[in-house]
């Protein structure tokens, strides 16, 4: 977006290929493909383009050459962390088109496995920020925790993090009191954990120092720019697909829609937390008032060929509205899937929200987004004037160890 | 869901556009509009619902070889009315060309970057369209469209 | 309100790690681990092939000295487990029920590894 | 394995286009639940002292000449650990245009942990065998 504002830029920070968050030498990290153009004038920063295209798998061709059962499959993992999401976004948009109606018990039970995977995301994504101030030891506390909700979700859909759980009328597990029994314990055991890290990130000096005031988003610029999810309703906008849609079951679980008016990387981060405090409400209700009946779908029964028609269905993931929009003609194939994911509009759209910042800031402000292909590790720091080069790490940047001039 | 009554009050914003109605499953009102006044529509919805009221959320590129069009459909969701409605326009196929509506809505930024990318259609005004914004450089340097149905990739 | 409490009732409390290949974790039984075709019941009709969505199933022929009434073709599916998903697609479209289920995950090798020698074993 | 990273192997982890489902598996592999560095198995700050070269994800065309040059990139004695079905041969993926289809097409790949994701366990396992310091329960 801002290539023009190349010309007034004393340094040009490229950061490469490998975007890695920099969790310092013991700990993981989460590499992205994306590649992030800070031009900066100094310390502040003037101008960012956004490189994309590193994790393009071509993804939408292949769903045009592949039977419904099987873009299922493929469309569930186009992203990790919210695949539940993906799934029963496809799902549901096939079921518009050919008018299957999955049972009570069935639509309960997605949500469940939905909240659950909010829960565990949104954990994961405070973990990172967390991180890329440099507070490990939360992180590490965070990712402890987050163990619980992926044992959780093991047993409801026998797979930790792909949870291959929709199918088209209906889910394919059920689970027995036994398994309710375990579920409504972990959830006992979360609850404390959730509680405790969201006033920390309220309270803490380390963290509020860092995220309040940082990366602020007025609401006009939020809505222009198409951005999603905890972004918007972190600026003050109340908008959120569950309420909007009520699919599946939204409409019977209670639930409210949490909305922060600050518009900084602080209030984005609290609107998580309270959103998987939230979730775990709504996972303790759906399993206590479970319908009866059956859930699971017979595969063999079900029809390969379906009617022609054209739908657009829409759902929450964790971190924004997810849109799936299907043009079906004939034949078991669909004739156009397009795929719109909230991390493509928060992410490609975002480099107006870096500018007037310091380079520290950039990080904080794009993990703040909940990047899905996200977050840089090592730049190259171009200095345009007498045009040398310094490589320095991504944290260094963060920490502010930086001098420029 | 969108009660009669808002869909009414749509209408009359664009009554003087439509050229067809339709309605995309679940509940999505959709309207045919011609592919040149893209943009009044736009600038139309912004100035009449409001700054804060409207987000695009998808831009789709459909590739209709039958019928020699591509039909670009815009989504857009309109948050006082908490549901979304389809712009749809379709362009001749041998020389796609759209206004662009990157400075009424700057979110149209992604959207129409990757619809010329993986499908060819030109977004007149919009200066930040490149070949490689998503698809690999040897199937750009063999100027193919991988999103075309009649393209062998 | 800081982490300090935290931090040092974790330093005094036993550590949490798992000694993971002396101590094996926890697998839930319905955990979606190795599955292979039971011969006693396939009847090599390669609906699994057809529908897997990583085309990791290959119908091959039954070795000479084993001739099944109910599987006339003599095909039975051999799955590569280096490229399968485990997303059980072909477990819940058998229309025999013939597969066996089992929640064992631990699968890596230097090289390709194939349910043949469990199939085959089913029955030889 | 040779002898000399046996006891302190150092993972350079790349992600060559994946779900991040791997990614977060390998994650969850490192943090101290599974405490990897009780075999002094832990992430390098960079390329230069890596010694296993984890690869996650189907190779797209774009990151596979990244995945080669990171290759090149690490010293001598190299070993790769190609994580998950997508990186053994593209996964769901295969027949798209924009893949490589699979690790070992780009770099030579001397372990596969199959699974989609693999259990953090499993990839800890796969290190230890890739080591083989340790009689490693079940499995081959």
């Amino acid at each position: 977006m801002e290539s023009e504002a190349a010309e007034k830029a004393t340094s040009l920070i490229k950061i490469p290929i490998t975007l890695e968050i920099p969790i310092g030498p013991q700990h993981p990290a989460i590499h992205e493909p994306v590649l992030l153009k800070v031009y900066a004038d100094g310390e502040e920063v003037v101008g960012v383009d956004i490189g994309t295209g590193y994790n393009h798998r071509g993804v939408e061709k292949l769903l045009e050459n592949n039977t419904f059962y099987k873009d299922k499959f493929i469309t569930s993992r186009i992203c990790g962390i919210c695949n539940t999401v993906h799934e029963n976004c496809f799902v549901r948009a096939v079921e518009y088109i050919s008018g299957m109606e999955p049972s009570a018990r069935a639509r309960y039970l997605r949500v469940l496995v939905m909240e659950l995977e909010r829960i565990h995301s949104h954990m994961l994504i405070n973990a990172i920020m967390a991180e890329i101030i440099g507070f490990d030891t939360l992180f590490m506390y965070i990712m402890r925790d987050r163990e619980l909700v992926m044992k959780a979700k093991e047993i409801v859909s026998g797979g930790r993090v792909l949870a291959e759980f929709h199918m088209f009328g209906g889910v394919r597990r059920d689970i027995d009191d036994v398994k309710k029994e375990k579920i409504l314990d972990i959830l006992k055991k979360l609850e404390p954990r959730l509680k405790y890290y969201r006033r920390l990130f309220e309270e803490d000096p380390t963290i509020t120092k860092r995220l309040m005031e940082i990366g602020i988003l007025r609401p006009r610029d939020v809505v222009s720019h198409g951005m999603v999810g905890p972004i918007l309703r972190g600026s003050g906008v109340k908008s959120d697909v569950r309420a909007e849609d009520r699919y599946d079951a939204y409409n019977e679980v209670p639930f409210n829609v949490i909305v922060k008016g600050e518009g900084d990387s602080l209030a984005r981060m609290l609107v998580r937390w309270d959103e998987a405090l939230e979730s775990l409400e709504m996972c303790r209700y759906i399993l206590e008032h479970l319908p009866s009946g059956s859930a699971v779908v017979d595969e063999r029964k079900l029809p390969r060929v379906f009617p022609a028609g054209e739908s657009f269905a829409r759902v929450e993931a964790p971190r924004g509205e997810l849109t799936y929009y299907i043009q079906h003609i004939k034949g078991d194939k669909p004739y156009r899937v397009k795929v719109r994911t909230p991390s493509f509009n928060n992410i490609i759209n975002s480099g107006f929200s870096y500018l007037r910042h310091s380079i520290a800031d950039v990080p904080v402000i794009l993990v703040s987004y909940d990047p899905c292909i996200s977050c840089m590790e090592r730049a190259i720091v171009v200095d345009l004037k007498n045009g040398t080069e310094k490589k320095v790490t991504f944290r260094d940047i963060a920490m502010g160890k930086v001098r420029l001039r | 869901m969108l009660e009669v009554s808002e869909i009414k009050e749509i209408e009359d914003i664009l009554a003087n556009y439509i050229v067809k109605k339709d309605v995309v499953k679940p509940n999505r009102p959709a309207f045919y509009i011609d592919a040149n006044n893209i943009r009044d529509v736009i600038a139309l919805l912004k100035q009449r619902l409001g700054d804060e009221a409207i987000y695009i959320s998808n831009i789709v590129g459909v590739d209709k070889v039958s019928d020699g069009v591509i039909e670009v459909n815009y989504f857009i969701h309109l948050i006082p009315f908490s549901n979304t409605i389809v712009i749809k326009t379709s362009i001749p196929r041998d020389n796609p060309k759209i206004p662009s509506i990157i400075d009424l809505l700057p979110g149209a930024y992604s959207g129409e970057c990757e619809t010329y990318d993986l499908l060819g259609v030109e977004f007149m005004g919009n200066k930040y369209l490149r070949r490689g914004f998503f698809v690999p450089t040897d199937v750009t340097s063999k100027n193919i469209f991988p999103l075309r149905k009649d393209v062998k990739v | 309100m800081s982490i300090i409490r935290d931090v040092i009732r974790n330093l005094l409390s036993k550590p949490i790690t798992i000694e993971y290949p002396r101590k094996l974790t926890p697998i839930e039984k319905d955990f979606r681990g190795r599955h292979y075709a039971d011969l006693k019941k396939c009847t090599g009709c390669s609906l699994c092939a057809i529908e897997c969505p990583s085309n990791c199933i290959s119908m091959e022929k039954l070795p000479e000295n084993i001739k099944l009434r109910h599987n006339p073709r003599g095909l039975y599916p051999n799955i590569n487990y280096m490229s399968c998903v485990f997303c059980y697609r072909c477990v819940k479209v058998c229309p025999v029920n013939a597969y066996i289920t089992t929640n064992e995950y631990r699968l890596s090798s230097v090289k390709e590894v194939y349910s043949k020698e469990l199939t085959i074993q089913t029955v030889g | 394995m040779s002898k000399l990273i046996k006891y302190s192997p150092w993972l350079v982890h790349f992600n060559t286009g994946a779900c991040n489902g791997c990614d977060i598996e390998v994650l969850a592999a490192i943090t101290p639940l599974y405490d990897p560095e009780r075999y002094g198995v832990k992430l390098s700050p960079s390329v230069r002292h890596g010694d296993i070269l984890i690869v996650t994800g189907v190779v797209t065309k774009k990151a596979a000449e990244r995945l080669k040059r990171l290759y090149e990139q690490m010293p001598g004695i190299k070993y790769v650990v190609a994580v998950g079905a997508c990186a053994y041969n593209g996964g769901v993926f295969k027949g798209s245009y924009s893949i490589a289809g699979g690790a070992n097409k780009v770099v030579p790949v001397n372990a596969y942990v199959p699974g989609c994701p693999p259990r953090p366990e499993e990839i800890l396992r796969a290190l230890l065998l890739l080591l083989n310091r340790e009689k490693v329960a079940g499995g081959e």
